[in-house]
C-alpha cells in the first residue's frame, strides 16, 4: 500500500479521500489555492501546500505546480479526485512519469472514453446502445445540415463537456447559430477545447447510470445503477439508488452494457458509465463515462456496503478486486441531496459569502460528506457546494422520509443555500410517485420561490434574545448564562395565546 | 429593564421588546407576549423553553444581518437601527429599477443601450461568473435609463449594471 | 401506526427513539428530572415534561408519575428504552391499562425473563442450556452448603440484577459471607429487591448475546450475536459483530437456541438472549435474557440494515415482522466503543461536571449516537455514558481502523473520558488478535494509566495562544480574527527546529 | 507586545510566551521557538499553520483550567497567577496522605480509626455512589492520623475522608 498521498482536489471529496487514508494509515498532502488557505481539506492533511492562486487555470488546474509538490514532499501517489484534474490524461501520464502512481484509469482508456465523440465510436464498435448524434465537423454549416438532419430539439454539446458545461438545448434551426456561439465560448473557458456536437434530444429522459470498476487482473464488476435524473442546469442535485425505474431485467441488461464497455477499453480503477433511458420505449443509450470517482458515488456506498476510495488505492496499488460480481447486491434505498450554497428562486445562482454558522444533521442512517464547515468561504472562484447530504432508508419512502428529517436539521448560516428547495422536491407527490425526469426541475419547480410568510413570532422573539444575550459580553470560555432551573412562574400557556412558535405542536 | 429591536425581512419591519425577570424574559411581539426561558450553552445557540415546549435555536449575526435557525427553518433579518429607517426593498432585488449583479463576474456583452424600449425577459447584459454564462433579464418591460457597465468589466455582486425606468414590475 | 409516543427515559436512547419517531411522524413527549432540564432529549422533543427531582426513584423510576403525563398529554404509546422502567413488568401493565400501548413484551414474558431465576427454570425447560448454580434458599447456611457443592470460585448474583450491580465474585468459601453482604446491599439500593442467587464461574468466557424479535403474528426471528466481553465493573464498554468467535456452526446452534427461548415465553417486540461461551470446550450456557432494546444494539442495525427502533413501533403497533429469518444476513464489521465521562487510571470512577465541548467525529461508516454534547453536565445521578460510537468496516481489522480513527476525532473537552483507555484497547494486540474474554480488562489492561509524558511545545502554544485570543474579546457573531492569508515570513523549517508539536509528521 | 503564560500539569509548570508579528504569532516554548499563523474562526476553535503543518485545535477555558484538543489528545492544563505558586501535585490524588472522596456518595462504613495502622490496599471507607460501591483503599503502608467521615454522611467530590500518616507512596 501507498506511504504517502497527494489529492490533487479540494473540498468535499479531498476530505473524503484524506479520511480513507487516515483508517489506511497512509499519509496525506492537501494542495490549496489562496482561496482555499484555512480550508477544511488543508487542516485534516498531514501536509498542506499552496499551489497558486484562486483561479482554477493557475492552481488545481496547475498540474506541473501539483507534481512539483508531489515530488518535493516523497509522495507515491496521486489521487485526482474528481473535476479539476481527475479526465485529464496528460496529467495522468505525467504523474506516472514522475514515478508516482495515478490512482485512476490508464491514460489510453481516459482518452478514449474523455472525449465524448470518441466514446460514443468506441462503445458502438462495443454494441453498447449510443444517442443518435453528429460528430463530423465543427464547420456551422455542416453542422447545420446535420441538424436537420437529426431534427430538432436536439443538444449542442462539448466535446470535452462535463457537467452541462458547454451544453445548449436547440429548439429550431433559427437558435442554432447563436447556441454554438456560445456553447463553444462556454467550453473554451471551462475545458480550454471549445470542440462540440450535436445530439439527438431524448425527450424526457431518465439519466442512470451504472457503477463500475476494473483491476490489473483482468476483474470487471459493477455495482449497480445510480439513478440522477433530477438535475438544474443540467447539474444533478438529488441522486438515489437502486432506480425506481430499473426491473430486474433493465437491470441485468444495462449493467452487462457497462462491463462490456470496461472490457472493450481494458478498463482499471473507478469509473461510471451515464445512461439516457427513455422512459416510453424503455431503451437506454449510452450518453458518455466519467473515467473517475463520481460525485454521487456515497449512494452506491451505502447499499453495495463497499467503500470505493479504498477500493481506488487498493486497485492502484496493483490489488485484485476483493469479490466478484455475484458477491455483491443491493441492500436498502440510498438517496444522496448535494447541498449549495445558491438561490433556487434566483436561478440557482451561487450565495457567495461566509458560513457562519454550521450544524450537520447527525442520526442513524444519515451521512454527511462536508467540504465547508463552520468559518469556511464560499468563494466564485469553485462550485458552491457545501456538502453531499446521504440518508439509508429501508426502503424508498423510508429514504426519503429520513432525508427531509435531515434536511430539516442542517443548519447553515450566512449564506443562501438550496435546502428549502430540497426539501420541497424530496417531499413532492411527483418525486414520491418517482415521476423523475431530466426535465423534473423545470416541470414541477419551475419558478419556485420559498414561501414568502411573515417570520412566526417566535423567531422574532430569538432574534431579539440573541441580540440581547450577544450584548452582554461572555466571560472567556464561558459555557451557559441565563435561566437556571426554576419553574416558570407565568402559565405558558396564556402567555402563548396568540403567540405563533413556528413549530408544528 | 426593557430592551425593542427592530428586524426587517423583505420590504415589512417586525418590532419585538424583551424584558428580563429572574430567570424568564417576557418577550413581547406584535400583541402577543410569552415568557421564556433562555439559555445559551454555546456561543450561536439559545436554548429555549416555552412551556412544555423546547426550542433549540442556532443563530449567528454578521454586520445588521441577525440570522435565525429555527424548526428546519432558517431565517435572514435585518436589524434596523432606531435612527435608520427601512430601505425600500425593492432595490437590489429582481423586479427593481436597478439591475444589479446578483455576483461578482465578467460583463461578456451588453445588449442594450440608454433609451431601448425593453419587454419582460429581454436579456440586458451577459454576464459569465463561476464558469457559467449568465442572461441578466429585464424583469418588467420599460426603458433603458442608464447603462453602468461595458464589455470586459469586471463587476463585483451587487453592483449595478443597469437602470429601467417604469421597470417596476 | 402511533399518533404520540412518550419516552420514558433520558440520554442517548431517548434521543435515538425521537429521531425515529420523526422521520415516521409520530409525535414526541419527552420526560426529565432536574437534573435533565435543558437536556438534549427534552430539545430534541415536541413537547418536554418535568417528572421530578434528580433521583431516579423520584423521576425516571417513578411510573406514576410518567404515566400521569403520557395521559395528560393524550399519548397513545409508550417507550422505555432501556434501564429504568423498561423490564418493570407491574409498569408496563399500568401502561396498558391506562390504554396506552407499551413498546415492548408482554408483562408475563418480562416476569417470567425478568427475573433470572425463573428465566434459568423457563430455559432449561426449553432445552437451552444454563450455567450450573443454586437459586434454592436466601439463607446464608443453605447458600454456603451449595457453594461447596457447587464450588469455588462462584458468582454472587442479584435475582433482579443486571449491568453487574449487586454482583460478586467469590474465591473461597471464607469471603462468601461478606460476598452476599455487599451484594445484598448493593442490589437493594439498586432494584430494591436484595434477593440473590449462586452462578458456578465459568473461567475466562466470552460473552456473546442474540438479538431476537417476535410479533403477534407467530413470527420469530434473531438478528444473529453481539460479543460484549470487553467490560469493566461488569459493564459492556466495546462490543462487535460478527463476533470473531463463532463459526457458522456455533451461531446456527446459538442462534435455534435463541428462537426456542423466544418460542417457550411467546416472546413479541425486541429482546436480547445473553449467553455465555466457555472458550476451551466451545459450549456456551443461557445467562439471562433482556427483554427490551440493548444498549449496544447499534452494530446489529449497521450489519442487517435493519432499525431495530422502528421495527419495534411497527411490531408494537400490530404489524408482522416485515421479513423472514432467510432474508437476513451478517454483512461487514460493526464495533461499538461507548464513551464515558469516567477516568480509568482512577478505577473507571465517573467524572462529574459540564461538556465544554463535544465535537463528534464525521465520516463515512461512522455513526455517533449520542446523549451529551456541547453545554451539558453529567450528574452524580446517572450513568455517565456520553455517547456510543459505531464503526462499520469492510472487515474486523477495518472496522477497527476506522474507530481509532474515530476515536482520535471525537473532542470532548471539560470532563475526563475513557477514550485514550479505549483506543488503547482497540489498538492492542490482544484485541486485534481478538483474544477476548470478560476478564480482558483485568487480564491486560490492569492498573492501565495514559502515558505521563509532558505537554507537546505545540499544545502549551495553542493554550497560551488561547489565553491571547480570548482575553481580546471579540465581536458579538464575530467568525474570524488573527492571521490573513499572507506567506509566512519566516522559515517555518528553520522556526520548527526543536519544537514538539506532538503530531507524527 | 509579549506576553507571557504558565501552566501546570501533575506538578510540572511549564511556560510559554507569545509575541504577535503581524499576522503571525512568534512562541517561545522552552527554548524552541516557532512562528505560527492562527485563526479563530468560531469560538473555542483554533486553526494554526505552522509551514506545511496545519492543526485544527479545540480548546475551552474553564476558571483556572485550559482545555486543549490536539491530534487525538486532550489535555487538561491548570494557569499559574505569576503570583500563585504551583500546588505540589500529590494532595488529593491516590498516593496522597489525604484521602478524598472521588466523586459525592454515602459513606456506607469506616473500617478504621486514628491510629489505627494500615497496610496498602486495606479498605478503610465503603462510600456508595451512582449505585456502586466503591473501596477507599489505603494507596500505602501508614498510620491513619485523622478520619473526618462517619458512616452515613453524604460526601462531596474532593472532601478529605481519612488523613495518613507517612501514607506517601
Amino acid at each position: 500500500m501507498f506511504r504517502k498521498i497527494l489529492i490533487a482536489n479540494r473540498g468535499e471529496v479531498a476530505v473524503r479521500i484524506i479520511r480513507s487514508c487516515q483508517e489506511l494509515g497512509i499519509r496525506t498532502v492537501a494542495v490549496y489555492s489562496d482561496a482555499d488557505d484555512n480550508a477544511l481539506h488543508t487542516m485534516l492533511a498531514d501536509e498542506a501546500v499552496r499551489i497558486g492562486p484562486a483561479p482554477p487555470a493557475q492552481s488545481y488546474l496547475c498540474g506541473d505546480c501539483i507534481l512539483e509538490q508531489a515530488v518535493r514532499l516523497g509522495c507515491d501517489a496521486l489521487h485526482p479526485g474528481y473535476g479539476f484534474l481527475s479526465e485529464n490524461a496528460d496529467f495522468a501520464e505525467a504523474v506516472m512519469q514522475a514515478g508516482l502512481t495515478w490512482i485512476g484509469p490508464d491514460p489510453a482508456a481516459m482518452r478514449t472514453m474523455g472525449s465524448k465523440t470518441s466514446a460514443r465510436t468506441a462503445m458502438q464498435a462495443a454494441g453498447v446502445p449510443v444517442v443518435p448524434g453528429y460528430q463530423g465537423s465543427q464547420i456551422d454549416a455542416e453542422l447545420l445540415a446535420a441538424a436537420e438532419q437529426l431534427g430538432f430539439p436536439l443538444l449542442v454539446k462539448a466535446t470535452a463537456g462535463g457537467g452541462g458545461k458547454g451544453m445548449r438545448i436547440v429548439a429550431e434551426p433559427a437558435d442554432l447559430p447563436a447556441a454554438l456561439a456560445s456553447a463553444r465560448r462556454e467550453a473554451r473557458n471551462a475545458f480550454g477545447d471549445d470542440r462540440i456536437y450535436l445530439e439527438k434530444l431524448i425527450p424526457g429522459p431518465r439519466h442512470i447510470e451504472f457503477q463500475v470498476f476494473g483491476d490489473r487482473h483482468g476483474n470487471a464488476v459493477h455495482l449497480f445503477e445510480r439513478e440522477c435524473s433530477i438535475q438544474r442546469r443540467h447539474q444533478k442535485i438529488i441522486e438515489e439508488t437502486p432506480s425506481p425505474f430499473l426491473n430486474a431485467t433493465l437491470r441485468r441488461q444495462m449493467g452487462e452494457a457497462a462491463l462490456a464497455a470496461v472490457r472493450a477499453v481494458g478498463y482499471v480503477n473507478a469509473g461510471t458509465l451515464e445512461f439516457l433511458v427513455d422512459p416510453a420505449t424503455r431503451s437506454f443509450y449510452f450518453l458518455e463515462m466519467n473515467t473517475r470517482l463520481q460525485v454521487e458515488h456515497p449512494i452506491t456506498e451505502q447499499v453495495t456496503g463497499v467503500d470505493l476510495v479504498k477500493l481506488q488505492l487498493r486497485v492502484a496499488a496493483g490489488e485484485a478486486i476483493p469479490f466478484r460480481q455475484e458477491d455483491l447486491g443491493q441492500r436498502r434505498h440510498a438517496v444522496e441531496c448535494r447541498i449549495y450554497a445558491e438561490d433556487p428562486a434566483n436561478d440557482f445562482l451561487p450565495s457567495i459569502g461566509k458560513v457562519l454558522r454550521a450544524v450537520e444533521p447527525v442520526g442513524p442512517g444519515v451521512r454527511v460528506d462536508a467540504g465547508i464547515t463552520t468559518g469556511d468561504e464560499i468563494t466564485i472562484h469553485y462550485d458552491p457546494m457545501i456538502a453531499k447530504l446521504i440518508a439509508l432508508g429501508e426502503d424508498r419512502a423510508d429514504a426519503l422520509r429520513k432525508m427531509d428529517w435531515a434536511l430539516q436539521h442542517y443548519v447553515i448560516l450566512g449564506v443562501t443555500t438550496n435546502i428549502p428547495f430540497l426539501r420541497a422536491v424530496v417531499t413532492s407527490d411527483a418525486f414520491r410517485r418517482a415521476d423523475v425526469t431530466t426535465n423534473f426541475v423545470d416541470r414541477y419547480f419551475a419558478g419556485w420561490r420559498p414561501a414568502d410568510e411573515p417570520p412566526p413570532d417566535l423567531v422574532l422573539a430569538a432574534a431579539a434574545l440573541a441580540d440581547l444575550l450577544d450584548s452582554t459580553p461572555a466571560a472567556p470560555g464561558f459555557a451557559a448564562d441565563g435561566g437556571a432551573g426554576q419553574a416558570d412562574p407565568f402559565s405558558p400557556w396564556r402567555q402563548i395565546s396568540g403567540f405563533r412558535t413556528g413549530t408544528q405542536p | 429593564m426593557k430592551t425593542e429591536h427592530q428586524f426587517q425581512l423583505g420590504d415589512k419591519v417586525y418590532s419585538a421588546s424583551v424584558q428580563r425577570m429572574g430567570d424568564d424574559y417576557m418577550v413581547t411581539v406584535g400583541d402577543a407576549t410569552i415568557s421564556v426561558r433562555a439559555q445559551r450553552p454555546e456561543h450561536g445557540r439559545l436554548d429555549l423553553e416555552l412551556g412544555d415546549q423546547r426550542q433549540r435555536v442556532y443563530t449567528a449575526s454578521d454586520g445588521r444581518r441577525r440570522y435565525v435557525a429555527l424548526a428546519g427553518q432558517t431565517w435572514e433579518l435585518e436589524r434596523v437601527q432606531s435612527q435608520h429607517r427601512p430601505r425600500s426593498a425593492s432595490s437590489g432585488e429582481a423586479g427593481a429599477s436597478a439591475l444589479e449583479a446578483s455576483m461578482p463576474g465578467l460583463v461578456l456583452d451588453v445588449l442594450v443601450e440608454a433609451g431601448d424600449v425593453v419587454e419582460r425577459g429581454q436579456t440586458l447584459v451577459l454576464l459569465e461568473a463561476m464558469k457559467m454564462e449568465l442572461r441578466i433579464t429585464a424583469p418588467a418591460g420599460g426603458v433603458v435609463a442608464k447603462v453602468h457597465c461595458k464589455a470586459g468589466d469586471v463587476v463585483d455582486k451587487g453592483q449595478v449594471l443597469v437602470e429601467i425606468a417604469g421597470g417596476d414590475s
